[in-house]
C-alpha cells in the first residue's frame, strides 16, 4: 500500500522519478533537433511531471494506466524502461513495442500500461472499459486514466463519466490542464476555467490541485485512488499546470505569452521539489546534483540503446495485426 | 438437430457463451431489459437468466459502448457489445477503427482486443436511412476487424460462438428480418470457422456471390433460372474478413461468369471489391462481364414502395444472369 | 413578441395546442393498430404535451426548432400542417416530406423546423449550428433544441453545450425528461437524477420544471428564450415529465411501474389545464369540449387527406437526393 | 498565372470565397491560430485577415465541429470546416454520413446542407495509424456526400472554390505532403468543375487509374516505363464522387490495360470500385487482368522503414505495367 504519507523516502523518489521524466524528454528536445534521431511529432510533458510523478507515485503497481499523446511522463513514472521506450521512439526494433508505435501509442504491458490514444478524448472510455474489467472481476486494482484540458471537450469524455459514475467503476480522471490544446488556450477553447466543475454532474467527487506541487498532487491522488478502490466510483482530479514548450517540437509555440511562461518557469515543479527538499534537509543539494547526474546518464545510456537497436525490417510491418 | 429462429440460434450462442467463460459479458442498449418482449430476440431472457453483472444495459452512448469492450479486453475479458444498427456504428466507429483494429498492432502485437460487436442490419422495417444504413463495407475496409454476416440459425450460431471465442475484435452483423426464420441448428458448442464461405447451391453457368440477407433473394432467384435452365452457383460469404477468395475464384473459374449481389448500395459496396477480385485473379476464365446487383446510390427511403424499390429484387439477378448467358465476347 | 403575461388568450391557445397533440397522437394509435395505415415505428409524445407547447408559446414564429425521434408534439405546437404531417406519417406523396421520412425525420421548413433527426443525442449539435448561423447572420432568433434524458448521455450533447456556451449562442437546449430511454429508466442510463446538475459544467443558466404543468414550462421558457435572445448564451430547460406510453406504440411497456404510470395518469397535461381554466373560468366545459370535437374533426380530415393521397412512385426514389 | 505551394493554392481559395460570399465562414481545431507559422498552410493567415467572426478556432470536438457544419449550413451559410486527419473523421462521422449525408433527401428535397469538409490525408509523416489512414473509400459509400481529393495546386484552388460553392456537402480531402509543392496557378475565381477526371499523361499501352498524393507515384512510373517503350497513361481522377466514369472507361477501351494505384489499403478501398467498373462495362476491351496497386491491409505503422513500406512505391507500378503487357490471354 502507499504509505499516504509523506515520508522522506517518498518524497525523494517523487523527486528522482520527475528528474527521469524531465532528463528523458530535454535528451528528446536534442534528439528531435538532430533531424532522424526520434520518429514524428515529439510531444513532451516538460513542466508537467508532478501530475505523472505525484498521481502514479499513489497508485499500486497492479493498478492500471490509460495515456494519452503526452505520455513519456505517465510511462515513466509507472516504471517503463527508459530505454526500450528510447529505442521505440526512434523506430527501432528494439523498442518495446518494435518501432512500430513510436512516441504516440506506446503500449507498456509489464507496468500495467496497458493502452495509449493519441485520439484526444480516447483514452476515458477505454479506461473506464479497463476499470469495469477490474470491477468485473473483483481485483483491488484501479484505472487510472490521463486527458488534457482540451480533450474534456470530447464527447466521448463525457461518455465515459457517466458510464464509470452509474455502474461506480473504479476508475481516476486525471485531467491535466496544461492551459492549451494546441495553440488553444483554455479560455479559447472550453466555456469553464475549471474542468472539475462537471464532477458535480455526474455525482463524483471532484477536486483541482496545483499540478506543479508533486506532493500536492499526491496527497490528493492517495485521497482519490482511495475512494476509487473503495468501491465508491470514480473520481475526477483536475491538475493545474502549464505546457512549459510548445505542443510538440515542431512547434515553437509563437502564440505563447513569455510573461506568463516566465511565471510558470519560476514555478518549475522539479525545482520547486528540489528546493523544498533541500529546505528540510530532506535531499542535500550534493544528493540532488548526483540524482540529476546518475539520470542524465542512464539518459545516455538509453539512447546508446536506441543508437545500437537496428530498425525493424520493412516486411515485419505486416505482423503483429491478428491473433492466429 | 433443433428448429429454432434465426434469433433463438443467436440467443443460444449467446447462453452458452455466457455459460462456458466467465469472461463473457454482454452490454448495450435494452439488451437486458428490451422494449421487445420476443423470445427470437438475441438477448431476449439472458438478462435473467445471468443477471446484470453479466447482461449489462448502458446508457446511449455508443462511443463508451465501444470503449468499454476495447478497454474491457485489453483486460482479458470477452466483451459482446450491442450496437443498434448499423447507422450507430458511426457512433462507434473512433473506438473500434482507431483502438480495437490497430492497438495491437501499434503495440508490436503486445495487447490483444477479443471484443465481438453486433449490430442489426437490414432495410424494409420502414425506419428509413438513419436506421437502414448497411456499412459493412466500412468495416472490410478497416485492417484489424473481422467481419462476419451469417444467413441462416446454423451460420449465425456458429460463427457467433466462433467470433466470440476468436482473439481478434470482431463485428458480427445480424440481418434483423432474419430474426424470425426458422432453421435447423446443432446442439452444443458446434462452432463454424471463421473465413469458409459456403455453396449453398451448386451450379454450373453462373456463380453469384452474396451474404446475410440477399441469400435468399439469390435463392429464390436461382430457383426461377432453373426453370429456364440456367443454373446459377450461389455462395454464401457468410464471413466477409477474413474472406473466402479459394471459394469464389474455384467458382468462377469453373462457371466463368459472376454476379455479386448485396443490400447495400453499389458504390464502393463490399461488391466492388468481389468484382475487382475476379477481374483480377479470374480474369482468363471470365466469359462475360462481372455484374453487380445491389441497392441504388441512395439512403434509405420511408415511403413502402420507394424502401421496395431499394431493395435489390429476385428478378434483377434473374435478369443479370440471363444478360450473362447472352453474352457473346 | 410573445406576452410572457399569461393571458388568458394565450392560456386558451395553449390549450388547444395541447389537444391537436393529444388528439393527433391518438389517432396514430389507432392507426398504428391498423396495419400498414402508418409507416415505421410510432414514437408519441403523449403525456409529454405541455413541454412541446409551453416552449415553443414562448418562442417566435422566426425562431427555428430542431427536433428528435419523438417529433409530433413539438412540430405541431410550431404549427405544421397536420394534413401534410399524417400523410407524410402514412409514407404518401402529399406527405411534408414526399413520403421520405416518415415520422422519424419531419422537416418542416415554412415553420422554421429545419431538422429532426432520430438519431439520439443528435439534434443538439445540430441546433447549436443553426444557432451559430443566427448569431453570425446578426439575427434576433433563438434555435430550441429538444432532445431526451436519454440522449443526454450521448456524447455529442456535451460538445454542443461546450461550443454553444463557449459562443455565446443562442440556443436553448429544452431536455424533456420523460424518465425513460427506451426500457431503460433514468436511474439505470444516468448517473444524476437530474440532467440539469449538468448546466453548472458550461456556466450557463439551467433549471428544472414541471413538465406537465404547460404554463410553468412557459413561464420558464420566456425567461430561458430572453436570456439566450439577449447575446448572453444557451440556457438549460428540463422539464420533468413522464411517457404515458411505450416507447413507440410496437412496444407494450411491460417493464414499466402500472402505479407510477396512474400516478402520472392523473397529471395528465392536458386534463390539468383543463381544469385549471375550467375553474378559473377561461373556457368552459362546454368551450373546452367544442374545441375538443374540432380538433377530432381536424385530425379527421388529416387523416382523409392522408388517405387520398397517393404512394410516390418507386422511381422517384431516386430523386431529392442531389442539388444539381 | 502565378507559381504557389498546393498548400497556398488552398489558401487562395479559402481567401477568395471568404472575400466574395459573406455566408462563407470558416471553423477547426486551431485554423485561426495554428501550432504551425507556416504559411503553405491553406488557412495561414486568415484569421489575422478576417477576423475570429469568420474564422473559428474551435473546441477539440469534432462532432460539433461537424454539427456546426450541418446546423449552419442548414440555415443558408458556407461552412468550411476541418477534420484535422482522416481517422478523426471517424468522431464527424454521424453528423457527415447521417445527417449531412441524408437529411435533405429525406427531407424530399426541402432542404439543403451547402458545407465544405477539409481533412488532411497522407501517410509518411511518421504519425502513425492513428493519424494516417486514408477513408476516401468510407466517404464515397456514403451516398449524399460529394468527394474531392486534389493532387496539384491548380487542381486545389479551382475544386476547393467548387466545392465550397457546390450546393451539396462535400468533402475535400488534403495531401497533406504536397503542402509545400509547388505549381502554376491562375488568378481569381476559376474553378474547376466537381466530376471531371484528367488526362495528366496520355498514352497507348495502359492506363492507370488514381488520385491524390499517388498521381506522382504514377508519373514517375510511367517516365520510368517510357524509356522501355511502355506507354502508360495517367489518369487523375481529383473528383471521386462524382466519378468520372466516362474518362475511364474511354481510356481502358482504348487501351484494353488498366492498373488501379491508390495510397489507402486494399481491401474494399476505392480502387475496388475502378476495378468493378472496368470489369462491368470495358469487359470486352479489357486484354489482360486488371491490376490494383495499395497500401497493404494493416494499419500505418510509425517506424520508417515499415512506414516507407506501407506506401506503394513506383517500382511496383512499373512492375505490374510490365506483367500486363507480358500477359497472353
Ligand atoms: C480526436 C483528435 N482531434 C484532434 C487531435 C489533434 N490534437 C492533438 S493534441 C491536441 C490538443 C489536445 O489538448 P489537451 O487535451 O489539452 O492535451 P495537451 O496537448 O495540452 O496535453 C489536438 C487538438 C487529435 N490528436 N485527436
Ligand atoms: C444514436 C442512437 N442510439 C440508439 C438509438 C435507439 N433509440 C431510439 S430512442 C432511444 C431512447 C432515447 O431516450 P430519450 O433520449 O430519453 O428520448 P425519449 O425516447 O424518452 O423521448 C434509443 C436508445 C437511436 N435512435 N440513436
Ligand atoms: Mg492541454
Ligand atoms: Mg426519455
Amino acid at each position: 500500500m502507499p504509505d499516504d504519507g509523506l515520508n522522506p523516502e517518498l518524497r525523494r523518489e517523487l523527486y528522482t522519478k520527475m528528474v527521469l521524466i524531465r532528463k528523458f524528454e530535454e535528451k528528446l528536445i536534442d534528439l528531435a533537433r538532430e533531424q532522424a534521431r526520434v520518429i514524428g511529432m515529439q510531444i513532451l510533458s516538460v513542466g508537467q511531471e508532478a501530475v505523472a510523478a505525484g498521481v502514479v507515485k499513489a497508485l499500486e503497481p497492479d493498478d492500471v494506466i490509460v495515456s494519452n499523446h503526452r505520455s513519456h511522463g505517465h510511462l515513466l513514472a509507472k516504471g517503463a524502461d527508459p530505454k526500450q521506450l528510447m529505442a521505440e521512439i526512434m523506430g527501432k526494433a528494439g523498442g518495446v513495442n518494435k518501432g512500430k508505435a513510436g512516441t504516440l501509442h506506446l503500449c507498456v504491458p509489464e507496468i500495467n500500461a496497458i493502452m495509449t490514444s493519441t485520439v484526444v478524448g480516447a483514452s476515458p472510455p477505454l479506461g473506464v472499459g479497463a476499470a469495469f474489467a477490474q470491477q468485473y472481476r473483483r481485483l483491488p486494482h484501479i484505472t487510472a486514466v490521463f486527458f488534457g484540458d482540451g480533450a474534456a471537450a470530447e464527447g466521448s469524455v463525457h461518455e465515459a463519466m457517466n458510464l464509470a459514475a452509474l455502474w461506480k467503476l473504479p476508475v481516476l480522471f486525471v485531467c491535466e490542464n496544461n492551459a492549451w490544446a494546441g495553440a488553444q488556450c483554455l479560455k479559447d477553447h472550453s466555456c469553464v476555467e475549471q474542468i472539475v466543475k462537471r464532477a458535480a454532474g455526474y455525482d463524483m467527487p471532484g477536486e483541482a490541485v496545483d499540478g506543479n506541487d508533486a506532493e500536492a498532487v499526491y496527497r490528493l491522488s492517495v485521497k482519490m485512488v482511495g475512494h476509487c478502490r473503495s468501491g465508491k466510483g470514480p473520481a475526477l482530479i483536475e491538475a493545474v499546470t502549464y505546457r512549459m514548450r510548445g505542443h510538440g517540437e515542431h512547434d515553437h509555440g509563437h502564440y505563447m505569452d513569455k510573461t506568463v511562461l516566465a511565471q510558470w518557469t519560476e514555478r518549475c515543479p522539479v525545482r520547486r521539489l528540489r528546493e523544498r527538499l533541500a529546505g528540510e534537509g530532506i535531499l542535500t543539494a550534493a544528493r540532488c546534483d548526483s540524482i540529476d547526474a546518475e539520470t542524465v546518464a542512464l539518459v545516455e545510456s538509453a539512447v546508446a540503446f536506441g543508437d545500437a537497436s537496428p530498425f525493424p525490417e520493412p516486411e515485419a510491418a505486416l505482423e503483429d495485426l491478428w491473433i492466429q | 438437430m433443433t428448429k429454432v429462429s434465426y434469433g433463438q440460434a443467436l440467443q443460444q450462442a449467446l447462453d452458452l457463451a455466457l455459460n462456458m467463460d466467465e469472461r463473457v459479458f454482454l452490454a448495450g442498449e435494452g439488451i437486458g431489459t428490451s422494449i421487445h418482449l420476443d423470445p427470437n430476440l438475441p438477448t431476449y431472457g439472458l438478462l435473467n437468466k445471468y443477471g446484470s453483472r453479466r447482461v449489462k444495459d448502458t446508457p446511449v452512448s455508443e462511443a463508451a459502448i465501444a470503449g468499454l469492450a476495447v478497454g474491457a479486453s485489453a483486460m482479458g475479458l470477452k466483451p459482446v457489445v450491442e450496437v443498434m444498427f448499423f447507422p450507430f456504428m458511426t457512433l462507434a466507429g473512433d473506438m473500434l477503427v482507431n483502438h480495437a483494429a490497430k492497438l495491437r498492432y501499434l503495440s508490436g502485437g503486445r495487447n490483444a482486443f477479443p471484443l465481438t460487436v453486433r449490430v442489426k442490419a437490414g432495410v424494409n422495417f420502414g425506419a428509413g436511412a438513419q436506421h437502414s444504413h448497411n456499412l459493412e463495407a466500412w468495416i472490410a475496409h478497416s485492417p484489424g476487424l473481422k467481419l462476419v454476416f451469417p444467413s441462416s440459425p446454423a451460420d449465425g450460431k456458429g460463427l457467433l460462438l466462433s467470433a466470440i471465442f476468436d482473439p481478434n475484435p470482431v463485428v458480427f452483423v445480424e440481418e434483423m428480418l432474419l430474426y424470425w426464420m426458422q432453421g435447423e441448428i446443432p446442439e452444443g458448442d458446434i462452432r463454424i470457422p471463421l473465413g469458409k464461405a459456403r455453396v449453398l447451391r451448386p451450379g454450373s453457368d453462373c456463380t453469384l456471390v452474396t451474404y446475410g440477407g440477399a441469400v435468399y433473394t439469390a435463392l429464390q432467384a436461382a430457383g426461377t433460372l432453373a426453370e429456364t435452365e440456367i443454373s446459377l452457383e450461389v455462395i454464401d460469404l457468410r464471413t466477409l474478413v477474413p474472406l473466402d477468395k479459394a471459394c469464389i475464384l474455384d467458382s468462377v473459374r469453373k462457371t466463368g461468369r459472376l454476379i455479386v449481389l448485396h443490400d447495400a448500395t453499389r458504390f464502393c459496396g463490399f461488391g466492388a471489391e468481389i468484382a475487382a477480385i475476379a477481374a483480377e485473379e479470374a480474369f482468363d476464365s471470365l466469359k462475360a462481364p462481372v455484374m453487380r446487383i445491389a441497392a441504388p446510390d441512395i439512403p434509405v427511403p420511408v415511403s413502402p414502395p420507394q424502401e421496395a424499390f431499394y431493395k435489390p429484387a429476385p428478378e434483377k439477378v434473374v435478369t443479370a444472369a440471363r444478360a450473362l448467358m447472352a453474352y457473346a465476347q
